[in-house]
Parts: structure tokens; C-alpha cells; sequence
């Protein structure tokens, strides 16, 4: 069927970053265009944003981190993931190389100086329940939002964080350099068994429960396109990727970006749904940290419609 | 005649004085500051078509009068009333050329004394024309185009002379208006100011400070004391013919006699004014 | 209009905007709230969340640390304003020189600066400081320029026939002269200050208002970021105060505008 | 100075601050590099980008998406700073009530507010010139508002005797005594004009400058960040001189400032 | 006397005038502007202890002169040198009281005239010790602490003639300095500047509107021509007998003699003036 709407408008917090690959995977490959649809994708700073843009009724679908979903329900916003893109998260924790022989296990992080992407957000929440884990509360160490990732690099390598927790091409950058030394990789299925007992859905498409009943055959559409992009990258080799994207993104050191790649292959999912255990785990990471969800009950069916995904495995060749 | 008017200024059912400051006081500062009392309380009326001239020692009050007049600055005490109406806010009759520098900097000689008359809703043409004529009057008509930075002193004060008189105003409060000019434009400033009051009746009052200036142009002189609680000290009629010949009136002996003995009574004043304290 | 009266009229003014505000968020217009309670939380929230922040205490350290950034930053940017704006003023080739350097200068979006400052400056509060000065700097110097040019020609004229040299006329021409000038600009950017210290620390640190803002706003919770910008605005309004105080004590020669009959 | 002199200066500050930087990223001075390639680019490489950048044509669409929101910034926010200037300026009572929360509202971090204009004025570009409006507004606001209460109350009360009404006084007497005020502090605001707009895009946008650094700014493609900013400092040079052509013709009457002897 | 050193002035071996311009043309203008030529090459000595009067009608460049011996105009021919030696940049040995107000608002009247010691590096206390002197001297002691907008006219003319010559200046450069006073005062202030030249002997170029008053203090009156290209027209040396009392040399005869040769002379020019028209 053709999309009700042609015209859409796609929010996401810095696109250039791995996280949203499949975004413009599907861009570049013109996957939203066989679909018959004009997507304009906004970028922003950061995924806080691109949801306001969606709540505010700017965008009209948002790539982002599926944990906005639970947060929204909790807030009455019915604001639903129709398809996975990244099964881990994606995030790694490294300690810099003054500290690394120190460190033996989560419980050092204590004291540390630990640099986050920004106060509060998953990159934090991370290292909180890696706190938790040991008997520690998120008190026992002080937590730096070092914004953008030039920033991060800077702080690493002036000496001033302990430790990070941050996303690609960050990792692979400071970790090539020699800079950090990974101790917690949610990059790969292991690391995030390790620490999760699970899979742990990251970025996902999410729209308004509004536009899933008024367009349904646009958000199939979208999520057509980028269930297409998922299942090239899964084919792909980093060197074919390197050559997608565009060349500014390639971190002016197309190798480094290869390795990044490389890295963060296997979080990108491969069947573009949420796994039950994994909307679970989030929820109770998030109900561990945030006083404000403590109390909330939501219903993590939801959070998640499987409708498009599942319809997508159909269409998509 | 002009004179008779002037005595008959109190009699029953006659026309109310152009401006009249009854028991005027005026006191400057306040709030923070210490209050300085520059004005005693003052009666000073003008009549309709008189001419008064204000001569004291400098620094006794003389502009501070025409500012009350003008309706700048209130009164501590007292009424100010024009043409018999009390004064609530700006005087709106009166015409004032202001002892400093008041033209607009950034318009020219011409612009400001068109501006004069646009502002009454003269169309810009119009009132072009006339602000040219009246440039010629004062001797600048060669100097239409200049910025006010790029005028002397003297040129100055007699565009500010003609952006007052364009205007016909029914009063004109005069506050030195020729004390940068020399004698001779002097006089014929003087004549001119004198044909206008002549032609339309206004009211003047006219801060100079050369005496025989007062006397060649005023219907009245009236003297103020030194300040602080500068009062009136003495009101002279001067009862030369009219009209008169600005230049000629001087060689006539009544200006003498009435020269000196005004002089006399201010030469007093000044004496003590040199001395004077504020309270 | 007396002190008592006006008071009232401020809290009137207050109390409308809250009404209108709490009504927006509150009761839905024809279906749709004005202000949507996920964009612009209650007023009686958010009063409640500055208040347990302050019972809280936590409050404290973070405010002292962007009150100490705001008012470097301040002081820096300003004095800097004000040397450079004399600078140029006087030595008209040096302005004509790096009059475009400057004005590009001033063009740079300091969002995007903030990387190379916390490179240079590291995370503590410098690079926030660094980040209200470019924006004070900037407000103070043109005005100042400005001020030292609009000095009266004459008294210049004749201050300097008395013999004064440079730092003479500076001192007694010039920084008069250009003092309401100044203090206008410092109005102003007592406020981009603040602005400053804030976005750097939104940008990256680990205290302050503005890593309580962005912390909030990470969650979503906009009842929190109002409260930062509540207690913000009642900051800036503490230091402007501190700088009419100065503004009073320094023009006091200034005529006090006429009283309007 | 004659042009072409002032010109070989300008060029030669240039050249020394392009020399130093490119000295500074490739040459490594006691084994480490005072600005390193990874935060600072060459200027070689920036200027080989930007040549790309004019190239590939894709640019142009940026430019003027970024101008429009600029100027329209500028313009809405020097009108309406000029209008509430004046109108504060005239209106004393009005002037004392509202202070406090213009002062506040100054003080607001504009990154903060970015999700409310989003909300009210979509993702287009209004919103980013609204960013643009709130900077550009107080400084203009702030400049007027004083350079209205400097006018000569010798000169005012001339006009007033004159029978001029507010309009009248407006547009003979505030408006170009105010002037000088008015252009100095849009000399500043040309620039914040465009800091807000970049701001804007930078936070979420589909086109525009900001937009491109934002993006090359996520995959650390700094030669990307520099190519933008000096593409954005190049273009407030370009507003700055058409505010200086208007500021010249309205300011003819001005005395030359006198020929140091 | 001083009449014997004016006539030596172009002696052999003579000391060089305190101020020479010689064939100094001024000229306003130029770039964009047109070109106003107010002054013509003209050339006046005014020797070591010279009183030297200029009159002339209003606009013709009495203050242009003033400021190209202040040094504050570049003439555009013709040098100027103080002492002998050519003039670059300011005159630092000239008092110059300008005919615009030229206090600074943000000093009281005290202040403004000690600063112009404490510049000169006399210690401040000193310096308000003189200053208080020298304004009691204008008749200013109780004014001390009054901002120059809270002083009228007359008193900040004063408050500037105090700071200029309380630096006791080698040559006093004057612009209608008594312009605002009242004729009391005038004759006051004369004496008081007379008293002070007759003891440090300065070279004094005073611009006045009026001849008695040039007549009565000077060494020698110059008048000039109305302009454009106003130039020098006629140099009368005041051979009345020092010391003089300002206000009884009026009755001199040889006063009256003077006055009228001046006067003639002086009206034909501005009669001319005020048809005048810039080139
Ligand atoms: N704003 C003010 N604050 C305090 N005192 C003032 C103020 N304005 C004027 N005065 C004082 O009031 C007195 C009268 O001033 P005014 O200007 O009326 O004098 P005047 O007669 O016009 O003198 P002049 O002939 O010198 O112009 C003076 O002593 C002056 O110092
Ligand atoms: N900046 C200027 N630009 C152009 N012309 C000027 C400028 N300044 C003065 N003039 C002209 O030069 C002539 C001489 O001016 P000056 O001020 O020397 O006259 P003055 O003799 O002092 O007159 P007054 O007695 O009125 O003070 C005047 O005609 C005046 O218009
Ligand atoms: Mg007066
Ligand atoms: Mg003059």
C-alpha cells in the first residue's frame, strides 16, 4: 500500500553517530525513496531533543533510544517503538590508561571521576547499574557531562576523567590511542549478556500512538526502509559501509572509522524486534535509578508495537 | 499706547496678563540633596502686547524665572497663569530661546527652523520656504546647509532665533538672546525683534544683561536681586516714544537718566551678589 | 510612583504571568492545553521543586559554583571590554586594523567553542568562564567603544589644553564620559553572564545550574529545568542589583531627568 | 590610513594568525603540538574545505538558509528592541514595573528555551530566529533604552515647547539622538544574530550552517567545524558593512571626530 | 611699559612673539563636504606680555583663530609658532577658555578647577586649597560643590575662567569670557584678569563683542573682516595709560576718541557680514 503520507518529517540526536548507522545506510541507499516516501531527517543535540521535537509535533517519527518510550508511558505520552535498530547499547565504559592497572573490578570505579555523555542519560544510567551491581550507589563517584565527543576526547586525554562511558567512534578512537582500556563493552553479545543477562534494545524507531492509527501504511513504510538498511549492514563489509556513508563522516581516518565499524557491528539488530527480556531489563535499570519511574507501572506492551517489524521481515527482500 | 495698558493691567475687567507669576517660588534640589531656595516668592505679570525686560546679577534666578514661565520647571509655591488660565504643564503660547545651545544636532540650519513650523502641520514645502525667508532675516541665509557643529556661536543662537520667531508665538521668553553677537548685529536683531512685536502685540520677556539693550527694547525693566531668594527689587516703565529706532534711542537724555538710575540700583545688587552664598 | 506601589504592580505583573501559566497548563482551551504540561510543567510544581531543592540543600554547592563562574566571567569579560574598548577607541588604527577580526570574532558560536575552551581550560569552571567572557567581552567593548567616541569634543578639547596626558585623560575624561555607556552594557550582560557559565556547564561539567538543568532535561523532567531557570533569573537579579548600586554611587553628577509637568 | 595601507595591515594580521595556527598544528614544539590537528584542522586543510564546500555547490543551500534566519533575527529583534526601548524609555511606570523580568527573561539560557520555540514554531526556520530575536532584542532593548534617556534635556525641551507630540519627538528628537546607541549596539547584535541562528540549527535543524557543524562536529571532523565558522564569520563581515553604510547615512550630522594634532 | 614692547615687537634681536601666526589660512570641510574657507591668510604677533583684543562680526572667525593658537586646528596655510618655535600638535603653554561650555559634568565646580593643578602634579589637597581660593575670587566659594548643570550660565563661564587661570598660563587664549556676566561683574572679572596679567605679564588673546570692554583691558584692538576669508582689517594700539581701572578709564577721552575710530571701522564690516555668504 502506498503511504498516506509522503512527506515525513525524521528527528535524531546526532546522526552521525553509529548508533543510527541504518538511518543513513537507508538514506544514502535511497531505501526511503523505494518506499515512495520524502523523508527530511532534522538532527539535533542530542535524543532528549529530537523527542521534544516529536512531542511538540515538529517531527513526525524519531530514531532514538528505546528506553524514551518507557519514560513517556510513564508520562501519559503514548509514544510507541515500532522497530529495533541497535540490540545492545552500544555503550563501553573505559578507564583511562593512568588508572587502567588499578583497576580490577567495577567496585574501583569508586572515586573516580567517570565522564558521561550528559547527566542522566543512558551512558550514565550504565554506569550506575554497573554500580549497583557491586553494592554501590551512583553517589560513590562523580559523574562529568562532557557533551560532545570532541569534548570526551579532550577530557580523557588532558587526564582530567578516571574513567568514561561513552559510545562509538569515541571508544574506538581513545582505545586505538591507547588512551583507555575497556572494561565493560555492551558492544557485543557477551559484554551485554555479562552485564544485562540479556540483550538491552538501544536505538529504535518510535513514533506517536496517534500517527501509528492515522498513518499506518507511512510508519510501514519507514519501517521498510530502515528493516532494508538493517539487513544490508548485517551483509556489509566495514570497507562497503566506509564507502556509503558520507565522507565527512569517515572521522577524517577512514581506517579508524573501519575499525568503529567493525566494533559496532553486531549491535545493530537483526530482526527489528524488541526481545520481552530486553523491554524488561531496561524497565527495571530505569526503576532502579530514576525516582521518578519508581512508583510508575507501565505496560511494556506499549511500549513496543511488533505489528510493522514483523510485516517488514514479509515485504523486505 | 503701550504704557497705558501696562497701568491698566489691574483694572476691573480687563484682560487677564499674558503671563502672570503670582507669589512664584522656586527651590532646586531636594531628595538627596540639600535644597537650594533660588526664587523668592515672586509677582511678576506681563501684560498682553508688553515687552519686560529682566536684568539681575548673574546667577540670581533669571532663567530659573523664564523656566517657570516657560512651564519647565514647578513652582515651590505660588500660581503661574497665562493669559488667565492656570499653567498645567508646558506653556504651549509661549516661544523660548534658551540660554544654551537647544537647536537638534542632527538637522540643519534649515531643518531646524522649518521643523518649528511642520510641527504645527505646516506642510514641508511651506515651511521650507518660510524657514529660508527667516535664515535671510537673522543674515544666514547663506548657511541653510550647515550642521549646527559647523556654525559659530553667535550663528547659532540666531537660528535658534528664527526657529522661535517663525513660530509668531503669542509670548516669547527671550533668555540672552543676543549675548553672543556683536553690537551691531545686535541692533539689528533688536529692530527686527522690535517690528515683529510691534506687527503682532506678543508678550516678551527678555533676560539681558546689557542694560541699555533693556532699555532701548522694554516697555518695562525689572530688576532682580542676587540669589539666593532672589526677589524683585525694582520695576522701571520706560516711557520712550515708540516706535523706536534701536540704534537712535540711546542718544535720547530720558535713556540716559533712566539708565542711570537703574544702573544704580543694580549696580548694588551685584556688589553683593559677588559675595552672594546660598543658603 | 512610590516604593510600596510599585512593589505591588511587580507582584500583580508576577501573579498575572503565573495565573496565565498555571491556567495553560492546567486547563485545556478547545481540546488543547496552551502550555502542555510536558513542555512547560505548573507553576505550583515547579515552586514546590525549588523549594525541596533548597530544603534539600543540595542546591547550594551548585549555585555557588555558577555564581562564582558568572561573576569571573563578569568581572573578566567586562574589564576586558572596557581595556579593549578604550584601547581601540584611542588608537584609531589599531581599531581600523582589527575592526574585522573582531567583529568575526564576536560571530563565532560559542556552542561550538566550548570543545577548545575545555581543552585549554579543562572541565573545572574556567571553561565556563571562558565561554561568558566571549559573550560579555564582546557587549562591553562596543558600547565602550562607542562611549569613549561620543566624548563632548570640547571638553576633550580642553582637558587636554590643561596638559593631561593618556592616563590622565582616561582617567578623568573618558571614563566619565563613557561610564553611562558602559554601565548600559553591563545591564545587559550581567545576564549573558549567566547565560555563559550555564551553557558551558550544559555543555559539559559536573556541577552547577546548568548540569541540573541538562540533568533534568535528560529525563524530561521540565518541572526541574524551570526550577533552574527560576532560581537563575532571581540570581541575575541579585547581581544587576549590585550593579545599579555601583551605577548610582559612580553618576551621581548625572542631572536627574526632569520631572515631566 | 589610506585604504590600500589599512588593507596590507589587515591582510599581513591575517596572514600572522593564519601562519601561527598552521605553525602551531604541524609543528610540534617540544614533542607536543600547541594546537593540535585533532582540535584545531590546518589552515591549509580549512581552506582547501571551504574551496570544496563553494565547489560542490551544496553550500549555497546552508548560506541561505543561515542568512534568512540571520537577518530576520536582526530585524525583528532590533525593531522590537528599538520599539520596547523607546517605549520604556517614555514610559516610566511601564520601565520600573517590568525591569525585574526583563532582566530575568535576559538572563534565561536560550539552549533551554530551544525546545519551546521548537514547540511553537515548528522545526523551520522561525525558530531558529526566534533564538536569534532574544539575544539580539535585549542588547538593542538595553542600548536604546539608556541612549533614549541620554538625550539633551535642553534640546528636549526646546522640541516640547515646539508643540511636538510623542510621535513627533519620537522621529525628531529620541530616534536620532538615539541613534549612536542604537547603531552600537547593533554592531554587536549583527553577530549574535547569527550565534543564534547557528545555535538554532545546531540543536536540531535539517539545513543551515549550524547544521553542517553539528555534523562535523559528531564524526570529529574539525576541518568541517573551522570551514563552517569561517564561512560564518566571512558572512557577519558582510551584514556588519551594509549596518555600517545605513549608520553612516543617518549619522551624516556628526562632527568628524578632530584630526589628533 | 607695555605699549614700548608692542612697538619693539619687529626689532632685530628681539624676543619672538609668545604667539605668531603667520599667513595662517584656516579652511572648514573638505572630503566629502564642501570647502568653507573662513580665514584668509592672515598673520598676528601678540607679543611676551601683550593684551591683544579681537573683535569682529559674529561668524567671521574669532574662535577659528583662537583654536589654530590652541592649536587645535591645522591651519591649511601659514604656520603658527609659540615662542619662536613652530607649533606641532597642542599649545601646551596656552590657557584657552572656550567660548562653549567646556567644564566637565562629572566635577563639581571645586573639582573641575583643581584638576587643573592636580594635572600639572600639584598634590590634590593643595590643589582644592587653590581652587577654593580661586573660586571665591570669581565669586563662586559657595558654589563649591555644585555640579556644572546645577549652575547657571554666568557661574560656569566662571567656573572655566577659575581653571584656566589658576594654571597661571604663558598666554591666555579668551573667548568671550565674560559673554553671560552682567556689566558688574564684567567690569569685576576685568579688573581681576588685568591684576593678574600686570603681575606675571602673560601674552593675552581676548575675543570680545564689546569694544569698551576691548578698549578698556587691551594693549591693542584687531578687527576683523566679515568672512569668508575673513582677514585682519584694522589694528588700533590702546595707548591708555596703565594701570588702568576698568571701570573709570570709560570716561578717559581719549577712550571715547578710540571707541569711535574702532566702532566705524568696525560697522561698515558688519553691515557687509550680514549679507555674508560662504564661498
Ligand atoms: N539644577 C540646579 N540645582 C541647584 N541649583 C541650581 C540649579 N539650576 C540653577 N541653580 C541655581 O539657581 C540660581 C539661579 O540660576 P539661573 O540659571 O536662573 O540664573 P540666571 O539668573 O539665569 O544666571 P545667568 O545670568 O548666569 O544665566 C543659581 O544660583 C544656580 O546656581
Ligand atoms: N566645523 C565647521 N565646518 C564648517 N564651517 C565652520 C565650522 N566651524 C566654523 N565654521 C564657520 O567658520 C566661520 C567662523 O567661525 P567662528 O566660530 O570662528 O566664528 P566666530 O568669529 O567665533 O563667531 P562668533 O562671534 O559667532 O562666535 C563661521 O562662518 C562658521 O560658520
Ligand atoms: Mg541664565
Ligand atoms: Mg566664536
Amino acid at each position: 500500500q502506498a503511504p498516506e503520507k509522503k512527506d515525513v518529517k525524521l528527528g535524531v540526536g546526532g546522526k552521525a553517530l553509529l548508533y543510527y548507522l541504518p538511518l543513513t545506510i537507508a538514506e544514502r541507499k535511497g531505501f526511503f525513496k523505494e518506499q515512495g516516501l520524502d523523508v527530511e531527517i532534522s538532527d539535533f543535540a542530542g535524543g532528549a531533543k529530537s523527542l521534544q521535537g516529536l512531542i511538540g509535533g515538529s517531527l513526525d517519527v524519531v530514531t532514538g533510544a528505546y528506553e524514551h518510550t518507557i519514560r513517556m508511558q510513564a508520562k501519559g505520552q503514548d509514544i510507541r517503538a515500532v522497530l529495533e535498530l541497535g540490540r545492545f547499547p552500544g555503550i563501553v565504559v573505559g578507564v583511562a590508561k593512568a588508572k587502567a592497572d588499578s583497576y580490577k573490578s567495577p567496585k574501583d570505579l569508586k572515586g573516580m571521576k567517570i565522564g558521561v555523555t550528559a547527566p542522566g542519560s543512558s551512558t550514565n544510567m550504565l554506569v550506575n547499574f554497573l554500580l549497583a551491581k557491586e553494592g554501590l550507589t551512583p553517589q560513590d563517584a562523580s559523574f562529568i557531562g562532557v557533551g560532545s565527543a570532541q569534548s570526551a576526547v579532550a577530557a580523557i586525554k588532558n587526564g582530567q576523567l578516571d574513567a568514561i562511558s561513552h559510545l562509538e567512534p569515541v571508544i574506538s578512537m581513545l582505545e586505538r590511542s591507547g588512551d583507555i582500556k575497556v572494561v565493560v563493552d555492551t558492544r557485543t553479545e557477551e559484554g551485554t549478556k555479562a552485564l544485562f543477562g540479556g540483550s538491552n534494545p538501544a536505538a529504535v524507531l518510535y513514533v506517536k500512538k496517534d500517527f501509528i492509527d492515522k498513518y499506518p501504511n507511512t510508519v510501514q513504510a519507514v519501517t521498510n526502509g530502515l528493516y532494508k538498511a538493517l539487513q544490508w549492514i548485517q551483509k556489509a563489509s566495514p570497507e562497503e559501509i566506509a564507502a556509503t556513508v558520507p565522507e565527512e563522516y569517515l572521522l577524517g581516518d577512514k581506517s579508524l572509522y573501519e575499525l568503529a565499524v567493525k566494533n559496532s557491528k553486531p549491535t545493530y539488530s537483526q530482526t527489528g524486534l524488541i526481545s520481552e527480556s530486553g523491554m524488561k531489563s531496561t524497565y527495571d535499570m530505569l526503576k532502579q535509578f530514576d525516582p521518578e519511574l519508581k512508583e510508575s507501572k507501565v505496560n511494556l506492551a506499549d511500549t513496543f508495537d511488533p505489528r510493522f517489524a514483523k510485516k517488514a521481515a514479509e515485504v523486505v527482500k | 499706547m503701550v504704557v497705558l495698558r501696562v497701568i491698566e493691567r489691574d483694572a476691573p475687567g480687563a484682560k487677564p496678563p499674558a503671563v502672570a507669576l503670582e507669589g512664584v517660588s522656586i527651590a532646586y534640589g531636594g531628595g538627596s540633596q540639600p535644597v537650594y531656595e533660588a526664587v523668592a516668592p515672586t509677582t511678576l505679570r506681563v501684560a498682553e502686547s508688553e515687552f519686560v525686560a529682566i536684568v539681575g546679577p548673574t546667577g540670581c534666578g533669571k532663567s530659573t524665572l523664564l523656566n517657570a514661565a516657560a512651564g519647565l520647571l514647578k513652582p515651590a509655591s505660588g500660581a503661574v497663569s497665562i493669559f488667565g488660565e492656570p499653567l498645567a504643564g508646558l506653556n504651549g503660547k509661549a516661544g523660548y530661546l534658551f540660554q544654551q545651545d537647544a537647536l537638534m544636532p542632527w538637522k540643519t540650519a534649515l531643518e531646524n527652523v522649518a521643523i518649528a513650523l511642520e510641527v504645527g502641520g505646516v506642510a514641508s514645502s511651506d515651511a521650507r520656504k518660510q524657514a529660508k525667508e527667516w535664515l535671510g532675516r537673522v543674515g544666514l541665509a547663506a548657511f541653510a546647509d550647515r550642521y549646527p557643529h559647523q556654525l559659530s556661536g553667535g550663528q547659532r543662537k540666531r537660528v535658534g532665533l528664527a526657529q522661535v520667531l517663525i513660530r509668531h508665538p503669542k509670548i516669547l521668553l527671550m533668555d540672552e538672546p543676543f549675548g553672543p553677537l556683536d553690537a551691531q548685529t545686535r541692533q539689528i536683531m533688536g529692530t527686527l525683534l522690535l517690528e515683529l512685536w510691534a506687527a503682532d502685540r506678543k508678550a516678551v520677556l527678555f533676560v539681558t544683561h546689557d542694560l541699555e539693550e533693556a532699555i532701548a527694547l522694554a516697555d518695562r525693566v525689572v530688576i532682580m536681586s542676587c540669589g539666593p531668594k532672589a526677589r524683585i527689587i525694582g520695576d522701571h516703565t520706560i516711557d520712550l516714544p515708540r516706535p523706536r529706532d534701536v540704534s537712535e534711542v540711546r542718544l535720547d537724555p530720558r535713556f540716559h537718566a533712566l539708565h542711570k538710575a537703574i544702573w544704580s540700583e543694580l549696580r548694588d545688587e551685584v556688589v553683593k551678589a559677588y559675595g552672594g552664598a546660598p543658603a | 510612583m512610590s516604593r510600596p506601589k510599585l512593589l505591588a504592580w511587580q507582584v500583580l505583573v508576577a501573579a498575572i504571568v503565573l495565573l496565565i501559566w498555571h491556567i495553560g497548563s492546567t486547563v485545556p482551551i478547545g481540546g488543547t492545553y496552551l502550555l502542555p504540561k510536558f513542555f512547560f510543567s505548573t507553576p505550583g510544581e515547579v515552586i514546590a521543586r525549588i523549594w525541596k531543592l533548597f530544603a534539600g540543600g543540595q542546591i547550594w554547592k551548585h549555585l555557588s559554583i555558577t555564581l562564582s563562574e558568572t561573576v569571573l566571567a563578569f568581572l573578566i569579560g567586562s574589564v576586558g571590554g572596557v581595556l579593549f574598548g578604550f584601547w581601540f577607541a584611542r588608537k584609531p588604527t589599531v581599531a581600523a586594523v582589527f575592526d574585522p577580526y573582531v567583529k568575526m570574532a564576536n560571530a563565532l558560536p560559542r556552542v561550538v567553542l566550548a570543545p577548545i575552551f575545555m581543552l585549554w581550560l579543562g572541565l573545572g569552571i574556567w571553561s565556563k568562564v571562558a565561554l561568558g567572557v566571549t559573550l560579555v567581552f564582546f557587549i562591553v567593548f562596543f558600547n565602550v567603544y562607542q562611549g569613549v567616541k561620543e566624548v563632548s569634543s570640547v571638553v576633550l578639547a580642553n582637558a587636554r589644553l590643561m596638559g593631561m596626558n593618556e592616563r590622565q585623560l582616561f582617567r578623568h575624561v573618558y571614563w566619565p564620559s563613557a561610564l553611562s555607556w558602559m554601565f548600559s552594557s553591563l545591564h545587559t550582560s550581567v545576564g549573558f553572564a549567566l547565560v555563559g557559565a550555564v551553557v558551558g556547564e550544559y555543555l559539559g561539567s559536573a556541577a552547577g545550574l546548568g548540569y541540573l538543568i541538562h540533568e533534568a532535561e535528560g529525563v524530561f523532567d521540565v518541572t526541574g529545568v524551570f526550577a533552574g531557570m527560576v532560581i537563575l533569573a532571581a540570581f541575575v537579579l541579585f547581581i544587576d542589583w549590585l550593579v545599579t548600586l555601583i551605577e548610582n554611587r559612580l553618576l551621581v553628577w548625572r542631572p536627574q531627568p526632569a520631572s515631566q509637568a
